[in-house]
């Protein structure tokens, strides 16, 4: 595939991305006389459609700038640069009723379904309180049925829920109640930031299945973001490897998690402990032990089993190593690079092979 | 397990009861729970919160606090109860003969101690008498075990990473050779590839001073990684024990079951599964077996009689009234 | 969201032995709870709850003229054997005085009372007006940030190094006499820093909560947020800071009054400090002029500290010693 | 210690230093007429105690020195530039002695009195609260909380009189005032010192009496937050002995706030020795305010108020540069 090809299928994904992250960055600054920088996000574009409903994964360790790109896409943290749009408007322009519109439609799930809650509040608060604000109902009975619809769609019982404070409820339950409170609000898009790490093994099937059938049954696009790749192979299509606030690759889930390109990535993939007696780690290890370097070239040097001198030269672009997979390794440098900046355009269409 | 090797075996815990008092009632965090830990084993004890796992952990090192008391049984570390000991051999014991490599290291170092102290006073206290020199080279000799630079001795805590301080928690760990290693869930607040570095840290020298280990979790992965041996505990009890790959691939007990089909691999997708309904309060546990409310396979007898343990194959033991005499005998462990 | 197939998350089976299911208390088992759980806050709240009461009933039905100077009278027989009433100062506690009388033949007890209702008065004056420009400059700079923010703090962190009594000294140097309720407010405007501090801090722990951030999402604006998601949070801070500052308040006002710079014309207890130093309690051994009001201060204080020390147990559950 | 800490702290200096000048300058402007204007012209025409041309020099000196008659940005800037040159002009009361020998023949007792007390009340009340927040303390001590608080709870001067009613009325063993007796020729032998020590033992209790119970709560809060830290079980976990995991693992972890506690507490102290000063006739920079207030001074007032600001300023910056010596966390922080 040429470039030139490459170029023609990025446009025809690029008709009016629902949500779009415009080639985003994050810096953060700390100290006052003598300025420390920290790259957290390092210039990402990605678009969610209209449609088809999507699942895509953003996996890193911690660092890696998921969170921070998260935040960014929910409008929490303003972009150092690049901006964030939705239906066609940034954010950060937004009047007060686009913003109203917006918050309701791209939703979250945060990773601590305790801190969740406030304390001071019954759970039925963070129910009933989108309700109001955003006259999802006309009369108190209208309000109960939406409430308690929606604690039967993620499998709970509004009798056995509602009326209890947060430490009343199981880590599992708090969840799912979060996820009730995000579908009920009917978004396109909900953000959920490592949902599950939070809760116990036995509960947390049952939340992903839930996001699983949200974007299956009601159409929402579900961006999961995650350091534990099992969960990100379970629940998504595609995958977006980030490494210090850069993308190291990405690509349909299955193929980035069986066969990795990129040198982190198989570390990832290689840490990861199966839960199988059989499947035995192996040794291999870091280049070095986390002590960090700056260097000009590919921010994974450091750390990087594979490293070659060219690597401390200049970063690496993204190479195009197969239809739907890029890497950001020079070990592929006879593949083409990909230029298209929408990491989206990687993605094949669901159904679509 | 017979208790003629007993004698030999580091650990033998018998029918440990820890409950806390409070002001509703005794909450049964461990009740009854019985294992024997073989030199040179890898024990992994899983469960969910509320299993009384990290309570075991506790126990173990005798540091459980108020208002958790020890009810009944015996912890028979090296051949003599610990439970029969006055404080300053309980002190003594920890370190030489059972060491902690405790959960959270982020913050288990001292902040304003640097490294080679936070070594040594252990040594100290446990009356090693050596040079300044020697006691430098045993530190470096530690640090070097764990894969850490000798030159992290003279360091503050706050200038390590978190993989890098977990290790210093090891190498203290180990510093006097104990004969039993008790890791608290040791990577919860760590990076996957650090996560792996350093189970495996620790399973190395586990290996190398020939120590036996128990590590307490609740990630499955971690423990198929980790354990030759695997207790799985609900409810304050152990209701299945045995050997990491008859637990893997041949559960017996449904909780068991439940757990490890819940469980996402990379493999082949699947629909997820969970186990329905919550764990079961400690303070007013269900009569007769604990699992029954959220059991598939519950029968009428499973909420009038507590099931008891049966050998189900060699060294595999399950509490569940599925099984009868002849699937294995009823032991007391 | 109505055809979607639920089947596999339905609640399968009853609940009855779930962790979730909590006893009903009684009311009374969860007040008295509470109290064992913080028998600092309830006994100094006792203890407030006495002077309060003391200060209130005692200057409703002590008549106020018992605070005038030359009010205590007593029979003497004079030299010609005949009985006059003669005003009677430094009179030991009696059944007609019962705190005795003063150098001024004032009653000490009325004179207490009414001081004690001054000095309260002017607490908590000072106390509002510190903790109401405290919470609001903290939550202007913990929940917003940016320059106003930095001003805040540079500012809050440079006054409350100034020592306040000296601060307090210098002004009254320049002031003319000042009243009861103007004490107060000036108190209340130099003394907003700690406040400031404690409530940015928490705002700043408490605004990147999730559940704020979750609040966001559900629709709710700045304003709305903070009154219903971080103020009830924040009212064991606030209201330990609030007590804090009115026992600061009294301690400053007593220490300006006792050097004669403050209200001179109203009963408080540091006028009547200024008083029994100045006119030689001491030397005279009159310990029934300096011991009440000393008194009365220490249980004051006392109580406040015992109040703000139960606060901050529920506010920071560490602190809790016992379970 | 990064360039960027110390520059930080001393910024902090500056500018409380440029916040108290500044009120400073503001306070006598609080009234619409000038109280300093209002009181030379008050002394011109009684001239009774003063001599009229020291009142007039005075007047000059204060026109010069703020020139009332000049847009206010201009007064402010003279201000500033007269204390640049530690000019506070001179005392209306000790005419003409210049404001700063004042200041300085007094600073001495209350650094001596009030720095040594703080010292000792800090060191004993942190030794008492890590003592009461140690767990395995015996209940029986907790008693000594509430006793802890009812001291406190007393302010330095009315306990101040307490003590001077038992020992120089009661019990008359110690002398009632100042800071030396005047019958003695001030030497530097050992008498001096003596009586020197003696003179400051009744203020000296009051001020640690009452601060000592503040430091006590501080500490036990301090101490009982950390044996909840995650490094104490570990050193449980590791088989220490108890006084080890006492001092040197929790006593040194509690301490560090204490010694901020301890720079900002100076402030407060030196603020409440006014009074114990004036109780005891002890002549410090308390007494001077007070006289100074007392005699309308304002130039004193103001050089007092500035001198006493620039002191706790300078001591909070010095606890702040010592800190990082204690506390390796700041030492070693690269941003």
């Amino acid at each position: 595939m040429t470039t030139a090809q490459l170029d023609r299928s990025t446009q025809e994904v690029e008709n009016e991305p629902l949500l779009q992250a415009d080639s985003v960055s994050k810096t953060f600054v700390s100290g006052t006389f003598r300025k420390h920088y920290t790259r957290a996000l390092d210039t990402v574009t990605l678009s969610v459609p209209e449609s088809p409903p999507t699942i895509t994964a953003i996996a890193g360790e911690s660092g890696s700038g998921k969170t921070t790109l998260a935040r960014t896409v929910l409008g929490l943290v303003e972009p150092t640069s690049g901006a964030v749009i939705y239906r066609g408007t940034n954010v950060a322009d937004m009047s007060r009723a686009q913003h109203a519109e917006f918050r309701r439609e791209v939703q979250v799930i945060f990773q601590d379904p305790f801190e969740s809650y406030n304390p001071f509040y019954k759970v039925d608060h963070v129910l009933r309180t989108p309700i109001r604000r955003y006259n999802l109902a006309s009369s108190k009975s209208e309000a109960d049925d939406i409430v308690e619809e929606a604690l039967r769609t993620v499998g709970l019982r509004p009798e056995e829920t509602l009326g209890r404070h947060p430490h009343q409820l199981s880590g599992g339950q708090r969840q799912r109640v979060m996820v009730a409170r995000a579908v009920m609000l009917k978004p396109k898009i909900i953000v959920a930031d490592e949902p599950v790490s939070m809760v116990d093994a036995s509960l947390r099937a049952t939340i992903l299945e839930t996001l699983r059938a949200m974007n299956r049954d009601v159409g929402i696009s579900i961006l999961y973001i995650t350091h534990d790749l099992t969960t990100a192979y379970q629940l998504a299509e595609n995958i977006i490897v980030l490494y210090k606030g850069r993308v190291a690759e990405s690509g349909s889930v299955d193929s980035v998690i069986n066969d990795p390109t990129h040198p982190y990535t198989q570390l990832l993939v290689s840490s990861i402990p199966q839960p199988d007696p059989e499947t035995q780690w192996g040794r291999e290890q870091e280049a070095r032990d986390e002590e960090e370097a700056e260097i000009a070239g590919c921010n994974f040097y450091d750390r990087c089993p594979l490293r070659m001198d060219e690597c401390t030269v200049s970063d690496p672009p993204l190479y195009r190593t197969a239809p739907n997979r890029i890497t950001r390794c020079y070990r592929y440098a006879e593949s083409p690079v990909h230029l298209a900046p929408d990491l989206r355009s990687v993605f094949a269409p669901v159904g679509g092979d | 397990m017979t208790t003629a090797t007993a004698v030999h075996s580091p650990l033998v815990v018998k029918d440990l009861k820890v409950y806390y008092y409070t002001r509703r009632g005794p909450v049964k965090a461990v009740d009854g729970v019985s294992f024997e830990l073989h030199r040179g084993e890898r024990l992994g004890l899983v469960g969910e919160s509320g299993s009384g796992k990290s309570t075991i952990a506790l126990a173990l090192m005798m540091a459980h606090k108020e208002p958790a008391r020890i009810e009944g049984g015996s912890i028979v570390l090296n051949g003599s109860n610990v439970l029969d000991d006055n404080s300053e051999q309980v002190r003594l014991r920890r370190l030489s003969e059972i060491a902690m490599v405790p959960q959270g290291a982020l913050n288990s170092l001292n902040p304003v101690m640097r490294i080679r102290d936070q070594v040594i006073d252990g040594l100290k206290d446990h009356n090693v008498s050596m040079s300044d020199g020697e006691f430098a080279n045993r530190v470096a000799e530690l640090l070097d075990s764990v894969g850490l630079h000798r030159d992290v001795a003279s360091r503050f805590p706050h200038e390590l990473s978190g993989g890098m301080k977990q290790r210093v928690s090891i190498a203290i760990a180990i510093s006097m050779n104990p004969s039993v290693i008790v890791a608290d869930e040791p990577t919860s607040a760590l990076d996957v590839v650090v996560q792996k570095q350093v189970v495996q840290t620790l399973r190395d020298v586990q290996e190398r001073i020939g120590a036996a280990a128990i590590m307490i979790g609740h990630d499955m992965g971690l423990m198929a990684q980790f354990a030759s041996r695997i207790g799985i505990m609900y409810g304050g009890k152990i209701v299945e024990i045995g050997p990491v790959s008859h637990i893997f691939n041949n559960p017996k007990h449904p909780y068991t079951r439940l757990l490890i089909s819940s469980l996402p691999d990379t493999r082949s997708k699947r629909r997820l599964e969970g186990i329905p309904g919550l764990p079961p309060s400690l303070l007013r546990p269900p009569p007769g077996c604990i699992f029954h409310t959220r059991c598939p396979d519950a029968m009428d007898i499973c909420s009038q009689e507590i099931p008891a343990t049966r050998e189900i194959d060699a060294l595999r033991y399950a509490a569940c009234h599925l099984y009868g005499d002849d699937d294995g005998k009823v032991v007391d462990l | 969201m109505a055809n979607m197939d639920t089947t596999a998350l339905e609640p399968q089976l009853p609940s009855s032995y779930d962790v979730t299911v909590f006893e009903e208390e009684t009311r009374w088992v969860k007040v008295s709870g509470a109290i064992r759980r913080n028998v600092l806050l309830f006994a100094g709240s006792l203890l407030i709850l006495a002077i309060v009461l003391f200060a209130v009933a005692g200057s409703l039905i002590i008549d106020e003229k018992r605070t005038e100077v030359g009010f205590a009278h007593a029979e003497r027989e004079t030299a010609d054997g005949s009985i006059k009433e003669v005003v009677a100062p430094r009179l030991k506690p009696s059944g007609e005085f019962w705190f005795g009388t003063d150098q001024f033949a004032r009653d000490i007890f009325a004179y207490v009372a009414y001081g004690t209702l001054g000095t309260l008065w002017m607490g908590l004056i000072a106390g509002i007006i510190g903790i109401g420009i405290g919470t609001l400059l903290g939550f202007i700079g913990g929940y917003f940030g940016g320059w106003l923010d930095a001003v805040i703090v540079v500012l809050s962190d440079a006054l409350i190094t100034i020592p306040g009594l000296m601060l307090l000294i210098t002004i009254s140097a320049y002031l003319d006499q000042l009243t009861v309720e103007q004490l107060g407010i000036l108190i209340g405007v130099i003394s907003w820093m700690g406040t400031t501090r404690v409530v940015r801090a928490q705002v700043l722990t408490l605004k990147n909560r999730a559940y704020v951030e979750v609040s966001k999402f559900n629709g709710q604006g700045d304003m709305e947020i903070v009154v219903s998601e971080l103020i009830p949070n924040l009212a064991p801070f606030i209201a330990a800071a609030f007590v804090g500052a009115v026992a600061g308040a009294i301690l400053l006002s007593i220490g300006l009054s006792a050097l004669g710079l403050g209200p001179q014309n109203e009963p408080s207890l540091g006028l009547m400090a200024f008083w029994f130093i100045r006119f030689g309690a001491v030397p005279q051994g009159m310990w029934w002029w300096f011991g009440p009001p000393i008194v009365v201060i220490a249980i004051f204080i006392v109580g406040l500290f015992m109040i703000t020390a139960g606060l901050d147990q529920i506010a920071n559950p560490r602190l809790r010693t016992s379970v | 210690m990064t360039v960027d800490y110390v520059l930080r702290r001393l910024g902090m200096f500056v500018l409380i230093i440029f916040v108290a000048g500044t009120l400073n300058f503001a306070i006598p402007r609080l009234r619409p007429t000038n109280p300093v204007e209002e009181r030379m012209n008050q002394l011109l025409q009684q001239a009774g105690g003063v001599h009229i041309a020291n009142v007039k020099e005075m007047i000059a000196s204060y026109e010069e020195r703020f020139g009332l008659n000049n847009p206010l940005w201009r007064q402010y800037l003279n201000y500033w530039i007269a204390l640049a040159k530690l000019d506070f002009g001179q005392s209306i009361a000790y005419f003409p002695a210049d404001v700063t020998r004042e200041v300085m023949r007094s600073m001495p007792w209350t650094l001596g009195l009030v720095g040594v007390t703080t010292v000792m009340a800090a060191v004993i009340g942190s030794f008492f609260g890590a003592w009461l927040g140690w767990t395995r303390t015996p209940i029986a001590v907790s008693f000594v909380v509430p006793l802890l608080l009812i001291v406190t709870a007393v302010p330095f001067y009315l306990l101040g009189l307490l003590m001077l009613w038992v020992f120089t009325v009661f019990w008359p063993v110690l002398p009632g005032g100042g800071a030396h007796d005047p019958l003695i020729a001030p030497a530097f032998d050992l008498t001096t010192i003596i009586d020197i020590v003696q003179h400051a033992i009744l203020p000296g209790a009051a001020i640690i009496l009452s601060s000592v119970g503040f430091w006590g709560l501080g500490m036990r809060g301090m101490m009982v937050t950390t044996m909840g830290d995650d490094f104490i079980k570990l050193a449980e976990f590791k088989g220490l002995k108890e006084r080890r995991i006492f001092l040197r693992y929790a006593v040194r972890n509690a301490l560090l706030p204490q010694v901020t506690g301890l720079a900002i507490n100076i402030g407060f102290v030196v603020s409440g020795s006014v009074l114990v000063e004036v109780l005891f006739a002890y002549p410090g920079i308390g007494n001077l305010l007070y006289t100074a207030i007392t005699s309308n001074d304002y130039f004193l007032i103001q050089g007092v108020l500035m001198y006493v600001i620039f002191a706790v300023g300078l001591m909070l910056f010095i606890v702040d540069l010592i800190y990082p010596l204690i506390d390796p966390r700041i030492r070693y922080r690269s941003a």
